[in-house]
């Protein structure tokens, strides 16, 4: 990595400065102004040392892996599964635990449609045997990429799905996901971290709940393993999935963790080419997992790129990262409280949250309130944020979200606090 | 500091926001619309009467950005009165005149208080916005005339 | 575009030249010895212009698309859809009938998933339905990604999964395909230039039988799109796919094109954010074509990466590119016959091939031929590229392909085409 | 021109490819293994007898590479009369060496004939195809001893 930023427990101010100094976008000045980036959450930026890698593997390594036999291809071969090894080391994970996908979306989607696949079996195995009368819990919380698969997974097996309520904050307890969790659950999908609130879900009490009743964890990772320390084995949840996009990582790359014995056994989603032993016209055999799920050409200059943003991360410290958007979340949160006609979601001030805060103008629409505020370079996101149940709950159709990320500053959320107190005068709604 | 946005929330625009001409179901009618924009969220439900090949009446619901709102009360004060055909006119013209990243010139005698939204042109992603309404007559339009 | 190379009928050695310079890697000594990289059939190389047009998206204008309102979302969105109508503008085909996957692969899963769901509903469009006594057609010189989805849509739907066999040369031909559609086939699943004999399908003469019996017909054009003009909407097709990174494009992104009718009547494979219209806790609607198929944040630096892919092609000019590779697969097919004791696989020299020649070397192993000619610096393909029925009917594991893109020169065929020759006696072959 | 590949494809390995010693399935047996590797296609069948914790008898069928053909041969040769847990000892140091990207010196003693794969170290991508037979052995002894 070119900057020297050691590992610790929090990221000081020159740290800091040396961090966006990586980042070339931060200097620009899209809307005519300085840009002030609060969308971290949609998606992060990338330090100049991930494009480099990519550069480098491009312009000096880039070939098929995993099926030519040339030097070109062994040197791609060595970089895809060298990269397989760092992202598996950063999220605590086996490396054949993690295979690819385009994005969590997909990642999601392949998990809902192997176990429909599965379930269509004539003999299906066990643990993955979803039907009627069983139940699939999610919140009401859920970004559509971890509510949509399972609506059609529990209409495809005849499951029945349910969702832990969130209460007018939009915020729902360990106490909340324990009652839901019975013998009839099967499977249980929740976001470790709200994309929307900022909510950090009680993963461990979940999934020892799960265990205790013979169900599956599925865990929506995208907001945390880019934000803070993420175990995936010691947290013991059966699959997961989150986004290089989100983590200063490419887009067009999405990770999928599976538990050795659900990789094993569930039936790919996607078939194809290099997932596979023997095939002849009528029948087909797979490779055991990660290969197994891994159909086609991989994105792997994306890959050898999502490597390079786990270095980085590293090289910064989750643990400071954390601590350092935990801050911000706090400000953000006292902040945005302390604005008359201004309504907060998600935890109150005090209460753990991600360095992310979605907020409601009394009177104004939040498509408005993002105009304001991108008229003085500060790009936040407004709408549901792929999170329409949560915002129906909320009573609105959307929110105007400010989210956080290693790169970003104190005083850049001051700005947004500051412009974004001033726009209800402007639209002389008081 | 000089309002950058002061080209696109013009007075005319904030205060149809507010006032919202037109709101509401007319009955009986010919034809209705609902669309939605799902982006942001936006709705509107649009009705319309026709006689004699002209608007007789419109009226609508919806709920969304300042924009959008607007745009539906400036459509509910000047569409009364205009033949179907004018009608068509007036809204092919807001098209252009939105989608032209700002080059092209408004032609107020067509638009009448429509100019009010040129410069939305200068923000594509408001443009869906400002045609909502306008689209869902549009549409309202033909199902009108297909009966 | 950078290098002035104007569009023509040929490419000369000057323009040749220029070409090879924007290609960092083919300066690149992996083995040691200047690269002769003939392994475009499974992967090709990328100008700087692709490299430098991601490099310019995520530093200036990287943003999640058709979410954000703020000015550097809008960017972002402006770039995606323009990219969009520049690749769709190649390949003959409206914007809208273009959507994006991780693959080719995952494009053709994604066409044979959304039929085998279709044929789930209780209400299946007379269109899309397949079930028994209905026959989906392939050839048995199938690529894996062509074959696997459709071995399993017909399990699934209980259809009859049928094939044109191939001669002892792995040749089918037009008359062999006119005989096997008949009233009872449903789709038509072809590749549009075999990657492993070259040999270039009759697609109208395959989309008018079609059409005449209600077929659908989906076509495999990852080795036609990258080396010859393709008309899509002209050739009448249903749903083709083809990958961005065997046409000078980054990994990680597939383009499925659907034809207007399909693309409103499937269900999307792939379900989540930004491809809905409403969403509630048990039910989801979904906005029409293209969106409807890209589900979450997708590979947008990929996809303007793509584009700047194919100003690069146009630029030299696709009629200039297919008759030089046209040439260079005459030239191999000739020299390879010339060589005692090597077989050639595919059209006879003479026949229409195109620029690729599979081989098969009596004695000696695919991999090892490989390894003689890698020794040179020789970059080839050896094994079945995943055709392994087609190997089978070939009675050979694996054969040795050298595959030519534009950057290709005489030069390298004539270095393969002498190594080759000389790989017999060194293993005593003879 | 100097042969880069002299390393890999000794005289050994491209006599005992040609020769392949122990060729054909052996009757009676106690455990067989098929492997198979996807990426180039190389394929080995094989059979082993055992007697008294000691390896009486190994036969294969296959086809691939010469290098996984005449480290079947190889294998063929010298694993017959030795204990199963010196075959381990030799599968294991094998595999070591191999995998050593050439950084590991070959034991001789311990590796008999078998050094003559020393050179494949340097050819990543050709271990596999050096280890097949190996590997299928390895695991066919687990399965005649859980018999
Ligand atoms: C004819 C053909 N079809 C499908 C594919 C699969 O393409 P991808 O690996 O990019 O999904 C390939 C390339 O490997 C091919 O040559
Ligand atoms: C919590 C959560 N889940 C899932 C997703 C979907 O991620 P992607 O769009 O990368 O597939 C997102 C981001 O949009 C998210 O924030």
């Amino acid at each position: 990595m070119g900057t020297e930023v050691e590992q610790g427990t929090t990221i000081d101010a020159e740290r800091l400065a040396a961090i966006r100094a990586d980042f070339p976008i931060l200097a620009a000045e899209p809307a005519g102004v300085p840009l002030v980036y609060l969308d971290s959450g949609a998606t992060s930026q990338q330090p100049r040392q991930v494009l480099d890698a990519e550069w480098a593997f491009r312009t000096g390594r880039n070939a098929a892996v995993h099926r030519g036999a040339h030097t070109l291809a062994g040197l791609a071969t060595d970089d895809y599964e060298a990269a397989r090894e760092r992202i598996a080391r950063f999220v605590g994970a086996r490396p054949e635990r993690l295979s690819w996908a385009m994005n969590a979306t997909d990642a999601l989607n392949e998990v809902g449609l192997s176990l429909a696949e599965a379930n269509r079996a004539p003999a299906v195995d066990p643990r993955l045997r979803i039907g009627p009368g069983d139940e699939i819990l999610i919140t009401e919380a859920e970004h559509h990429a971890n509510l949509l698969p399972w609506q059609r997974l529990a209409d495809e097996t005849g499951a029945t799905l349910r969702w832990i309520a969130v209460d007018d904050d939009g915020v729902w307890t360990e106490a909340d996901a324990l009652a839901a969790i019975t013998g009839r659950t099967r499977l249980i999908a929740i976001a470790h971290v709200s994309n929307v609130t900022g909510l950090v879900a009680p993963v461990e009490a979940i999934v020892a709940a799960a265990r205790a009743h013979g169900a599956l964890v599925v865990l929506d990772a995208c907001q945390s393993v880019p934000h803070r320390p993420v175990d995936l084995d010691a947290l013991g949840v059966d699959a997961a999935a989150f986004s290089g996009h989100k983590m200063l990582g490419p887009g067009g790359i999405g990770v999928l963790y599976l538990r050795a014995e659900l990789g094993d056994a569930l039936p790919p989603a996607r078939v194809g080419g290099s997932m596979i032993t023997t095939v002849t016209m009528t029948e087909r055999d797979f490779l055991p997992a990660p290969q197994r799920f891994e159909a086609g050409t991989q994105p792997v200059s994306a890959i050898v790129g999502l490597a390079a943003a786990v270095d980085y991360l590293e090289g910064v410290g989750m643990a400071a990262i954390d601590a350092h958007e935990l801050a911000l979340g706090r400000r953000l949160a006292e902040g945005v409280t302390a604005i008359d006609g201004v309504r907060l979601v998600g935890p109150r001030p005090g209460a753990e949250r991600a360095g992310v805060a979605s907020v409601i103008v009394d009177g104004v629409h939040a498509h408005d309130v993002g105009q304001v505020l991108d008229a003085q370079g500060i790009a936040v996101r407004v709408g549901h944020h792929c999170a329409q149940p949560l915002h129906r709950r909320l009573g609105v159709a959307a929110t105007t979200r400010a989210s956080a990320y290693l790169y970003t500053t104190e005083g850049e959320v001051d700005r947004f606090l500051d412009v974004l107190a001033g726009v209800r005068d402007y639209f002389g709604a008081r | 500091m000089s309002d950058p946005l002061a080209g696109l929330y013009q007075e005319l625009i904030l205060e149809h926001a507010k006032r919202r001409e037109g709101e509401g179901l007319i009955e009986p009618y010919d034809a209705e619309r609902f669309l939605k924009n799902p982006t942001c969220g936006d709705e509107i439900r649009l009705r319309v009467r026709l006689e004699d090949g002209r608007i007789a009446a419109l009226g609508w619901e919806g709920q969304g950005c300042s924009i959008s709102q607007a745009s539906a009360s400036v459509l509910a004060e000047e569409a009364p009165g205009l033949a179907v055909a004018d009608a068509r006119v007036r809204i092919e013209a807001l098209r252009e005149l939105l989608r032209s990243r700002g080059a092209a010139e408004p032609d107020e005698q067509l638009l009448g208080d429509a100019v009010a939204f040129a410069g939305v042109a200068r923000f594509p992603m408001r443009v869906k916005c400002a045609m909502l309404a306008w689209v869902a007559l549009e549409e309202a339009l033909l199902e009108a005339e297909a009966r």
